[in-house]
């Protein structure tokens, strides 16, 4: 029997390790597994390079993270948000890493990672700043950059209903980066609302099959990452 | 140099008038701020469909309060709707669409744009920013039409056009008509061309507040 | 209003011109558009390049298309099938020219063409002689031949139901080629087995959003191309 | 070199003992003909999901007669079924999954097989032959482990393990393992090493049958 589920985010956590690259879901907050992103930090593993569209908003979340000096490098395309001064002030200060990267770009790169693509050429950037120590090459009269594919030894993904093989159903606009970042993950490790058995959703509707998720833990009633924020709350 | 007594169009004006430019059925993407303002002033009888880059179609008005949906937003990250005939989908297949010119329009704000149609809208440079770029340069490499709502002059009275950019570029040549306070302005082969005026706006004004050489088109004669 | 729905096949593919380049949808018989390719003989379009898996069945549908002598050129990756002789004839007669693209690679080609990648590196064919005169490269210790993006002018493919805005779903493997043909087609024209008023469709559920569609035309009960290669038919 | 009087393990027997390689919780593709019928013999307790690169998860058995759905086809364009738990996907999904290494054996047909691994089995590269390739250029680059299985010759008694591939090849160095008529060979390093016989075949049996230097494994000896 296939059995992927795990019995607590902190297990499913439990043996990522310092230096690893992690790819975390999420478009600010929608998406946001703020459960697996605790046990990361509960877990402490240091020094990891994170995948995020963005850096976290507040003290919770992916800003506690960085806050708590686990991240080395952050690989993102919009480290700025309204309400977190975690990451501008360790960058300020030269004690966090940051890859720039346009978020098309860094959609494509992890489609791209996860798809055996290692490298592949896009109009985005050409002529500006990013551009800058790429190559640059001509195809059909219109200039192109080279982009590496991204791979990651974790995800951690949050979905709306998983099944037992794995396959996965997410809301609204919080599917954004998930489905890519567990096709190009070596681990993919997902907390997910419901968890019901093979069978209970649709094979016409899943949007990530099963081949792309390793674990499964189930939390129902997810932390919302923007009313921890507003009530100034802070993780640990 | 006073604006005091010229108003020109207002943040509203400006996106009622790029709205006349967005045909029927045309896909299109707003930008944070006053683009994102079109969307309520496109003529009626026309049916548009909104694309927000984080995965969705069909994106529609803002949720009366209390119905907002934290796992419902739009690129800004502020709650949004979905209209009949919505999809969601994946990041890499959202800017397939933008990269692949499947998004018909895009309308953004500009920091700089020059007459040759580079637009500078995501950094200073100025060296102790957090540089961040988001979707972008992915939108003015990939959509079809960019259109670029803008005041004129910055809050200090500098021009925004300009006949070249000295902010970092967010892509090359890739602007097609500017809506400003005080004009409408295509960026074509031969540089700038006005082709409307705010009301009680005259080219000249225009001219002296802008960084480079200004076309007057034909429809200014009319 | 957005109204993509046309009054019949005939109308759909009436503007589809001599050397254009056609993609249609469907692995074998499943997902085949049989009734737009029907159309496309009676409207007689000529020195076609056709990018489909394959090169037809009998004497109805795509084989019928390549016998009716309008087909320049095939893009596909096996274009042998049991019970059809109509490419192995014509090609051996030098009648027809054959691009043989391995089928991954065929995939992945038509939606980096969608997607607006010109060109991308993969390990697949590296040794063999399908990638012969192509550009090998070396990332992270592992060859890699670059292939090119493919669009096309014209795709045609079948759905189950498409709704006003296009958004479509399909029914099990008959899904195969047509979403990402959908996404590499200037004019993507559609034979749906149903068409619904917008909304009737699943947000969550939507496989091809209506962004990737131009024009639906409604066949209710399309013809199974197996029962007619059985019965002997051939078009027209 | 006449076979009529030793038999070797039959197409059952090659299926049967390929099946007990394929672990619990794998994600398989399984080529045409005798790879096909490895799925009903993997050992009961075992929960396999079985990959079929036109776009399904969870590909079932053949349906019962008049069940067929000619839209729900596997690669080798004949009917089958899903089992609970399947998804379909587009065919750029479908080759991701197998490009990206997320499939974890992949059991095919050869028509040769190089000590070095090289694969052959897609073409004579005769010239009056119609090419086509289909999935097992991209299978066999992308799998994580290739397996095969074939007879040990060609009808004309030809041997199908060989020190070069002779015929175009379908990818380099990819075979693990081959299970023929005779025995199971391992692709390793110093070259095919066999690690299993079948019943009243010997190792110098198999050896005059091959086209290049055997390796008897240490599990011959016990």
């Amino acid at each position: 029997m296939i059995n992927k589920h795990y019995g607590s985010v902190a297990s499913a956590v439990a043996d990522i390790h310092d230096g690893a690259t992690v790819m975390i879901g999420g478009f600010g907050e929608a998406g946001s597994p703020i459960e697996l992103i605790h046990a990361l930090i509960d877990h402490g593993a240091k020094n990891l390079t994170v995948v995020n569209n963005n850096t976290g908003s507040g003290h919770v979340g992916l800003a506690a993270l960085i806050e708590n000096k686990q991240v080395g490098k952050m690989i993102c395309s919009f480290p700025r948000t309204a309400n977190s001064t975690v990451f501008p002030d360790l960058y300020r200060a030269g004690e966090i890493e940051l890859e720039l990267v346009p978020q098309g770009t860094l959609a494509e790169r992890i489609r791209a990672g996860g798809a055996g693509i290692p490298a592949f050429y896009t109009a985005t950037s050409v002529g500006t700043p990013l551009a800058e120590g790429k190559e640059v090459r001509t195809f059909d009269g219109r200039d192109y950059i080279m982009e590496r594919g991204l791979k990651a030894d974790f995800a951690l993904i949050k979905c709306q209903q998983a099944d037992r093989h794995g396959n996965l159903i997410y809301n609204k606009t919080a599917r954004n980066f998930a489905p890519i970042m567990a096709m190009a993950a070596t681990t993919t490790i997902v907390q997910a609302g419901a968890y019901v058995e093979a069978g209970e959703i649709d094979p016409e509707a899943v949007v990530t099959p099963g081949i792309f998720v390793d674990r499964i833990v189930t939390v129902a009633a997810p932390a919302q990452e923007s009313l921890l924020v507003a009530a100034g709350r802070s993780y640990p | 140099m006073s604006t005091e007594s010229v108003t020109g169009w207002n943040r509203e004006a400006m996106a009622k008038r790029a709205a006349l430019d967005i045909p029927n059925g045309a896909y299109v993407n707003l930008g944070i701020g006053i683009p994102e303002k079109v969307a309520q002033y496109v003529p009626e009888g026309r049916e548009v469909i909104y694309h927000t880059e984080n995965g969705l179609l069909g994106m529609g008005v803002a949720p009366e309060p209390g119905q907002e949906d934290p796992e419902l937003i739009n690129a800004g990250k502020k709650p949004v709707t979905t209209i009949p005939g919505a999809a969601f989908f994946h990041h890499a297949d959202s800017f397939a669409m933008i990269r692949g010119q499947h998004i018909d329009i895009c309308v953004l704000g500009a920091m700089q744009v020059a007459e040759n149609g580079d637009l500078a809208n995501w950094s200073t440079g100025a060296p102790d920013a957090i540089p961040a770029v988001g979707g972008a340069m992915d939108l003015v490499a990939g959509v079809k039409t960019i259109y670029v709502i803008t005041q004129h002059c910055t809050k200090d009275g500098e021009p925004k056009l300009v006949s070249q950019c000295s902010y970092p570029l967010t892509g090359q040549g890739v602007v097609s008509r500017i809506y400003t306070d005080l004009a409408v302005i295509d960026v074509t082969a031969a540089g700038f061309e006005v082709i409307e005026l705010a009301p009680g706006i005259s080219f000249d004004y225009v001219q002296a507040r802008t960084g480079t050489r200004l076309i007057a088109g034909k429809q200014l004669a009319a």
